[in-house]
């Protein structure tokens, strides 16, 4: 069974910040239709603190430890209510996690199912209500079906879940956020959050793919 | 709509610039940060209010950082709450020893934000946070029950609790009493409003809603949420009566209580429509025996260039009259003790 | 243009009696007529300054009866002078034996029916009257001439001169000096503004002129008069600096002077635009080397719901620095000594 | 030669303010087009006051007593330019007038000369500007032409010139009041204070006729 050291774990996260960051056209797209514009600008401004941080944490022997600088950056630069639903993303399955040097998939399957908990917790939002919670909920089903065997595997199938699940934000009304007040007229619109989940786990398994191609290739 | 703006993306930067720049006897920022707004007179053992939320309803929030009023405030994009970490530079710089007391509107993002920036501050600062959630806008959800979680927006009747607990801190009272006061006029206060127009949120381009040439809607937020009816354009007396007898309901208020009121314009409606409603206002309450105390009228939180107008109500007592009276003096509102 | 009124007919009424519900302590109107607006504070052996105009435009004229500015107001229709009777009215009950002081904007009408009331008020009541007429909008004539008539309009610049005159009466000065105070103030100030969209006299229903979603009109007048330029709608900044070099070029300003400016919405515009045209007036101010005293932001001058802003210069001296810090205390402008 | 007593020329007034009053549909239909809507309203208002107060007259031997009290109640209680002018229209002629008891054609003919030059010496505005100057100056016109023989000649000359000078303001862009806003869309429309000026002058003749009819048949 793999496992990803906490340095291979920075690296993942600088490369899903980069990947985010390249998406903003396609988020402030989204979100102008059904919302203020400005979930692009925010996921941006959000992950350049992200790079930030990364680039300059501490050495740490505990790859809890990264989750949690990743969603302290976004939660305290971001704004909104998807800078706290997005810092909940990484840091909250994270927090009081026993420590450990490397991760693997069964941990991810924890911590996301945790981080899943809190942000519906947080942000009250269920399935069809037109959030992120449309992307992450059926992604972390996707993973526990799936079991821990390979991350490749792990995120194939969460980018597969969270895609079809963003898609399918399109029927709905939303709930909560912005997007409220346009009542059925946001229907026939991606939501911008849960489109962001999606380009979240599509980077993991980038990532994970071209670090695995680099393995056999090396 | 039309905007006088350089480009959506800096509009908030720019509109910050030109306060700093308007104010710097008043107002300078914090952590390197624009959006993070303080008073320039910080006064050692003072409780400090802070308060924060999305741009585009000026004078609401910032507008009342001064003498008698707040200290600080974090300010969002337009409609958007500010980061927690912004919230927390406004705390470390406001606090003087005696605690800091939230004071904002029932909004999800803010809630989540200050929630946080709370916690840090206790944690990693050491500095007592406590915090009020204002949410008085009755069109809005079910009456507040003892205990339960309000669902309620907090609206223009924000202004009282700022003013109220703003002049309890000024008078060096502790956190506890501030925020006593505080809660004490959110559980006093009543809003309702109406509105005639949209407005576009500069990024979007486009109006957030629609509402038909005659028509209007009662009971709608000040970001455009829904409200409880929506009709044709009435009468101003009509369009008082619906939203002000919604509101006496409420509370409710009763013959024989003395209120304060404040009549709030959206943003293009003119002064001239709101004393048209004041007049019906104050023809209402003298029938229902309801006297006035004090009466403001203006724009005192908005929706950019939306029309429309709220009404709030706050039920006086001896100690909130004696609050209201405290002189104040911020960028936007200034009040000599009467 | 959607109004909260009940009729055209008895918008100005209602508004009055609106007016004087929400203030009772600060005004009263003289004459048994709702038009004939004055303060309840009568200041014996003070200079009685009075103005009067038409409706619409709030809070000028009326909203800056009380201490320190004004001590009394005639009030017309919408856009509409007062009538001579109305005016002699104010001047009547303010008048405690210094003379009164009329100032008021340079409009046919009111100057008709001023001078008529001035008339009747020396000859009849034998109350010694002076007046001085404001026009400073730089886009409506040519620069005035010493000795020739000036045909600018006044726009919102003239509460300059109801600040500073009003100072100069509140520190007991004679009516002439109080006259000069106001001629001084009138002499350096310089306005210009822009117009984005129209307003709608109530009982005419509709616009007063049309203007294309993407189009602006630099100079246009507070009632709708045509300005200097229409023409596509620009960026913040560059409005700004075509307003601005107008205004400067005029008195002119120049490197080493020193200047109050009045950022001035027409009633739609929100604060935070006004702002970022601050920003913008205070780099160009500090590039060429104009120096400002103080800032005033919001709205001074409105036509009713149209949406752009004016800006307006006074270039300042001692003693208008003096007279400007003086504090003041009315309806709607409120300014402690600073 | 005719000649009018103080009371029936009070008479007269009180029947061109009823008149006037009564006009004020029209009036207001026509300032709605290119003004703001209210000279009817402010007619009306005017004239109401005109109404009290020669109802309340001092006796008096004087005829231009009459139109000073005429004149003086409107510009003292319409407002605007157009307060001013009308009042004019009535007082200035009579000011620094020979007090007489009867008032003969000639009379009025100076008369209303006198109220014309201080009209376009106050207002500043001529033939073609679109003003009440429209109608007045030919009707002063005609009644110079007609001269001084009968009430109800002269009258009817003055309204016929009038009439036509009203209706000739269609054709003319505003240079005063409010209609100067609209600039050449105020084309098409008549001035509402020129149409004013001739229903003053229809009323005068009518009331002539009206008397001379009740003469004859008394
Ligand atoms: N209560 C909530 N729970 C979960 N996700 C939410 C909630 N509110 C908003 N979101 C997510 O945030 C996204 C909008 O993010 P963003 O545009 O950055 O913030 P804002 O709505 O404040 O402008 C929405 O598309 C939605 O997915
Ligand atoms: N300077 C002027 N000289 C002569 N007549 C004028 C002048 N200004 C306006 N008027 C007349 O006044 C009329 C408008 O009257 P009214 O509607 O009562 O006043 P206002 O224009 O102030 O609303 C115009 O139709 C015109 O005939
Ligand atoms: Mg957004
Ligand atoms: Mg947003
Ligand atoms: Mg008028
Ligand atoms: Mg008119």
């Amino acid at each position: 069974m793999e496992t990803l050291s906490v340095n291979k774990l920075k690296e993942m996260i600088l490369y899903v910040a980069d990947q985010i960051i390249e998406s903003k056209p396609l988020l402030t797209e989204l979100d102008s239709a059904i919302g203020d514009g400005d979930h692009g600008i925010g996921m941006e401004k959000g992950f350049l603190k992200v790079k930030e941080k990364i680039s300059a944490m501490n050495p740490s022997e505990n790859v809890y430890d990264v989750f949690t600088a990743t969603g302290r950056a976004l939660l305290m630069s971001m704004g909104g209510a998807s800078g706290v639903m997005f810092g909940h993303f990484f840091a909250a399955g994270a927090k009081n996690a026993e420590p450990k040097t490397f991760l693997n998939p069964e941990d991810f399957i924890a911590l996301m199912q945790k981080s899943l908990n809190t942000i519906k917790e947080t942000g009250k939002a269920n399935i069809g209500d037109k959030t992120m919670v449309d992307a992450l909920e059926p992604a972390v089903q996707a993973m526990k079906m799936q079991g821990g065997t390979s991350f490749i595997d792990l995120f194939r199938s969460a980018e597969s879940a969270a895609k079809e699940g963003a898609e399918k934000t399109k029927a709905y009304q939303a709930k909560y956020g912005r997007a409220i007040f346009l009542m059925e007229r946001a229907i026939g619109h991606q939501d911008p959050g849960a489109t962001s989940v999606w380009i979240i786990f599509r980077s993991l398994r980038e990532f994970v793919e071209k670090f695995t191609e680099g393995k056999q290739a090396g | 709509m039309k905007k006088i703006i350089n480009t959506p993306e800096k509009f908030i930067t720019e509109m910050l610039e030109g306060i700093y720049a308007a104010h710097p006897d008043l107002v300078k920022f914090a952590g390197g940060d624009l959006h993070c707004l303080v008073s320039t007179k910080k006064i050692p053992g003072k409780v400090g209010i802070a308060t924060g939320g999305g741009s585009g309803h000026l004078p609401l929030f910032l507008g009342y950082v001064g003498e008698g009023m707040l200290d600080g405030c974090s300010i969002g994009d337009v409609f958007q709450s500010p980061s927690a970490e912004q919230m927390l530079a406004v705390t470390k710089e406001i606090d003087s020893g005696a605690g800091v007391l939230y004071i904002y509107g029932n909004y999800g993002g803010d809630i989540l934000n200050f929630d946080m920036a709370a916690e840090m501050a206790d944690f990693e600062e050491n500095i007592h946070v406590e915090s009020v959630v204002a949410g008085e806008d009755v069109a809005s959800g079910a009456p507040v029950k003892p205990g339960a979680k309000n669902t309620r927006r907090g609206v223009a009747g924000i202004f009282f609790v700022y003013k109220c607990a703003g002049a309890a801190a000024a008078k060096m009272l502790p956190l506890d009493e501030v925020k006593r006061v505080a809660e004490k006029v959110c559980e006093n206060v009543r809003t309702m409003g109406v509105a005639l127009t949209p407005c576009t949120v500069p990024r979007v381009g486009h109006p957030s809603f629609e509402l038909a040439e005659d028509e209007m809607e009662i009971g709608m937020g000040i970001h455009g949420e829904p409200g409880i009816r929506r009709g044709k354009l009435m009468p101003a007396d009509a369009i008082v009566d619906e939203m002000l007898n919604k509101i006496i309901e409420d509370l409710p208020y009763q013959n024989g209580d003395e209120v304060a009121i404040l009549v709030n314009g959206l943003g293009a409606t003119p002064l001239e429509e709101q004393y048209v409603m004041f007049r019906r206002i104050h023809q209402v309450l003298s029938e229902k025996g309801i006297n006035i105390f004090h009466t403001y009228i203006g724009e005192y939180a908005t929706s950019m260039e939306m029309a429309g107008a709220s009404i709030s109500l706050l039920k006086v007592d001896d100690e909130l009259k004696e609050l209201l009276r405290f002189p104040a003096d911020t960028p936007f509102f200034k009040q000599f003790k009467y």
